[in-house]
């Protein structure tokens, strides 16, 4: 299967590699601001505890 | 009455968190299905060869590009209407969405017409269309970010949204027409309808599939994250609140 | 309503030319085209109707930035939010006002434009006629896009960017209008269309922008 | 004609300003708002005045009859005095510009440009709205400030005479206001209470 790779042209392996880049970037952005909100969430709650 | 209707995003944060992993795993794999059955195992196009295989990456973001912004629409009408906070949220969540979706549209489709252009960028009606979208999407995006108070951004961006909308859908026309004026016809343009050969059919439809359900996993996400970044902020200024 | 485009019009004068903004920016343009793309006539009147309704979308939002801002920090707009004039026709005499200020003196110079441009003589009356019809829809989009940025500190670059993608009708309609009338062939259509886009955004334009301003007011 | 608010607290961003404030006002009755900086006395009057949303509570006024004179004093400096009053006139669609003037003793400036006016004549154009609104309910904050001590006299006895024949009037002031028959209300009982006290309803805890 992957023998065939070489026959195929040059824009098809552009167009899925833009794809899969973009769509990885903001897949990738959206799950770090969700870990960092959570985190700054959990710090802040934490905060919160310790002044009552 | 807590700081804000808290009560309903509650509640969605919960619903988020049992339902994103299964919604995640099965896009991942609608995707990944779809795309190496589109890949590997259909046979290329006698005209464009194998290059016809970009469909399979740019039908279904053009597609989900413009689902986007009617999914914004409808969000940011309930919120102007019944004040639905998690709404609004998941209208701002899904506009970096749309816009990458929209950005994917653009260079699929310009490295897809290439070959038949002899350029990487034409201004044809479908791909000039999906650039003005991305304006509509960045305009959408840069009033959220300037605007301070988030109650005022949620009422402004929702307006905006209405009325781009209107306007989007007349510089779909007006694009239209001003490519009749060239002498090029719509032929040279994606727009007709690519007889689809009935094999990439089923790996086409799944390809739809996951990034339709990829796109609401990443909304389900970033209005989590939305959710928890105003419930930072209401705990801050309590915080500060007490201080004082 | 009328007092109030009156007023505007009158503190357009006195606070230095009103009119005089646009139409400098607009023979600024004209002038700058030729010198950018060459003196060549075959080009010129190939970009001429073109590069006039860019040169009038352009003139039209330079001036679009203080539209708003200027009532909403001195408490005008507060003070008519709770008056009978209702926020609405307030905007309504606001486009009228920009549109007398900006939208009429950019139709009226427009042959001169097209003169400098090497426009072809079909042209002239529907580049008045295009501007007559197509700037209302400017101002009034225009007015909603300093509606959305009326609260902030530096809302102009904003504002661009919001006006500009919703203008595309006017000006393809608009720009369409002089180019078919100069290729001689029949530019009704295009007109018609540039008329229907200016009403459409006639009619959305005021509630938007109240709704947008009372928001901002809150 | 009535001003009555009931459980009206206000938001701003996400800190409460203030809680459940709530009063009745009817014909002749005055309220005085007291309260330190920040204590959302503004705020307060302008969701009175429905430029503002109140974020829990409802309001029940005739907004026909609210005028609202605010801090901004809502005049066009390059506009004569008289400029400025004779286009809130057409309005409010009442014809008296002049002799608003008169009573807020401005006539003498009425051509000067706006830009020339002291504060304490700008103060006094802006107040002189409320003679051109001819309407019953004046909601004023800090009708006092820039004004000196026989301009605050005069406007304090125009709030007075206007309460004595069956007006409504609610003013934010910091000035010792001497009013035997009017109510009081101190914004900072009504601040969502420190530490100590009750807290807003708790957030259930995060996932």
């Amino acid at each position: 299967m992957f023998a065939e790779l070489g026959q195929y042209q040059f824009e098809v392996l552009a167009a899925y590699g833009a794809t899969i880049l973009l769509i990885g970037g903001i897949v990738a952005l959206s799950a770090a601001s969700s870990a960092a909100a959570l985190r700054k969430l959990n710090e802040l709650r934490s905060l919160e505890k310790r002044n009552e | 009455m807590s700081v804000w209707e808290f009560a309903n995003p509650a509640r969605f944060v919960r619903i988020v968190g049992r339902i994103l992993a299964p919604t995640a795993l099965l896009s991942a794999s609608l995707l990944a299905v779809g795309l190496v059955w589109g890949f590997f195992f259909t046979p290329p196009d006698y005209v464009q060869g194998s290059a016809v295989k970009i469909l399979f990456v740019h039908v279904p973001s053009a597609l989900m590009a413009i689902n986007a912004w009617i999914m914004m629409l409808a969000a940011s009408l309930i919120w102007l209407v019944r004040r639905h906070r998690v709404s609004v949220l998941a209208a701002k969540s899904a506009a970096p969405v749309g816009a990458v979706m929209t950005l994917a549209a653009m260079v699929t489709g310009g490295i897809w017409g290439q070959p038949m252009w002899g350029t990487w960028w034409a201004w044809e009606p479908r791909l000039t269309s999906f650039l003005i979208l991305f304006l509509f999407y960045l305009g959408y995006i840069a009033l959220w970010h300037e605007v301070d108070d988030k109650e005022r951004a949620a009422d402004l961006t929702s307006v905006l949204c209405m009325v781009g909308s209107v306007f989007a859908f007349l510089s779909r026309y007006a694009v239209n027409f001003w490519q009749q004026g060239l002498h090029q016809g719509a032929s040279l343009s994606l727009d007709r309808d690519t007889n689809v050969h009935n094999a990439y059919y089923v790996p086409l439809l799944l390809c739809m599939a996951g990034f339709a359900l990829l796109f609401v996993t990443l909304v389900l996400l970033r209005t989590r994250t939305e959710i928890r970044k105003q419930h930072s902020a209401a705990i801050a200024a309590r915080i500060n609140a007490d201080v004082r | 309503m009328i007092a109030l485009v009156i007023r505007d019009l009158k503190l357009a004068m006195r606070s230095g030319g009103g009119f005089g903004h646009a139409l400098a920016f607009f023979f600024a343009v004209a002038l700058l085209v030729p010198l950018a793309v060459g003196s060549d006539s075959a080009i010129l009147v190939s970009v001429a109707s073109g590069m006039i309704w860019v040169a009038a979308l352009l003139a039209s939002l330079l001036s679009l930035d203080r539209l708003f801002s200027i009532d909403f920090e001195d408490g005008s707009l507060e003070a008519i939010a709770v008056s009978p004039l209702p926020l609405e026709i307030a905007v309504c005499s606001k486009i009228c006002a920009h549109w007398i200020a900006t939208g009429l003196p950019l139709a009226a110079a427009a042959p001169v434009v097209g003169l400098l441009l090497h426009l072809p003589g079909e042209g002239y009356f529907w580049a008045v006629a295009s501007l007559l019809v197509g700037t209302p829809a400017l101002s009034a989009l225009g007015a909603f896009g300093a509606s959305l940025t009326a609260g902030m500190k530096r809302g102009g670059l904003l504002l661009s960017v919001l006006v500009v993608p919703m203008s595309i009708p006017t000006l393809v309609f608009g720009a369409k209008s002089i180019a078919l009338a100069v290729a001689g062939a029949s530019n009704t259509t295009a007109f018609l269309l540039l008329a229907a886009t200016t009403l459409t955004a006639v009619a959305i334009a005021p509630f938007a922008a109240a709704r947008a301003l009372a928001d901002s007011l809150r | 004609m009535q001003l009555r608010a009931n459980s009206v607290s206000c938001r701003r961003g996400e800190r409460t300003l203030f809680g459940d404030v709530g009063f009745a006002l009817g014909g002749g009755d005055c309220l005085i708002v007291r309260g330190p900086n920040g204590s959302g006395k503004t705020t307060l009057l302008r969701t009175l005045a429905g430029i503002s949303r109140p974020s829990t509570g409802n309001i029940f006024v005739d907004r026909d009859e609210v005028v609202f004179i605010g801090h901004s004093n809502a005049i066009k400096d390059q506009m004569t005095a008289r400029e400025n009053l004779e286009f809130w006139a057409s309005v409010f669609g009442t014809a008296d510009a002049d002799d608003a003037l008169k009573s807020f003793n401005l006539w003498e400036a009425r051509n000067i440009r706006a830009i020339c006016l002291s504060a304490g004549q700008k103060q006094r154009l802006s107040l002189s709205r409320i003679g051109i609104s001819r309407r019953k309910i004046w909601i004023l904050d800090e009708p006092t400030a820039s004004l000196d001590a026989d301009g605050s006299a005069a406007i304090l006895s125009r709030i007075r005479s206007h309460c004595r024949n069956g007006g409504i009037a609610v003013v934010a002031t910091h000035h010792e206001f001497e009013m035997p028959e009017s109510k009081k209300l101190d914004l900072s009982r009504f601040q969502p209470s420190l530490r100590s006290g009750v807290r807003s309803a708790p957030e259930s805890p995060q996932s």
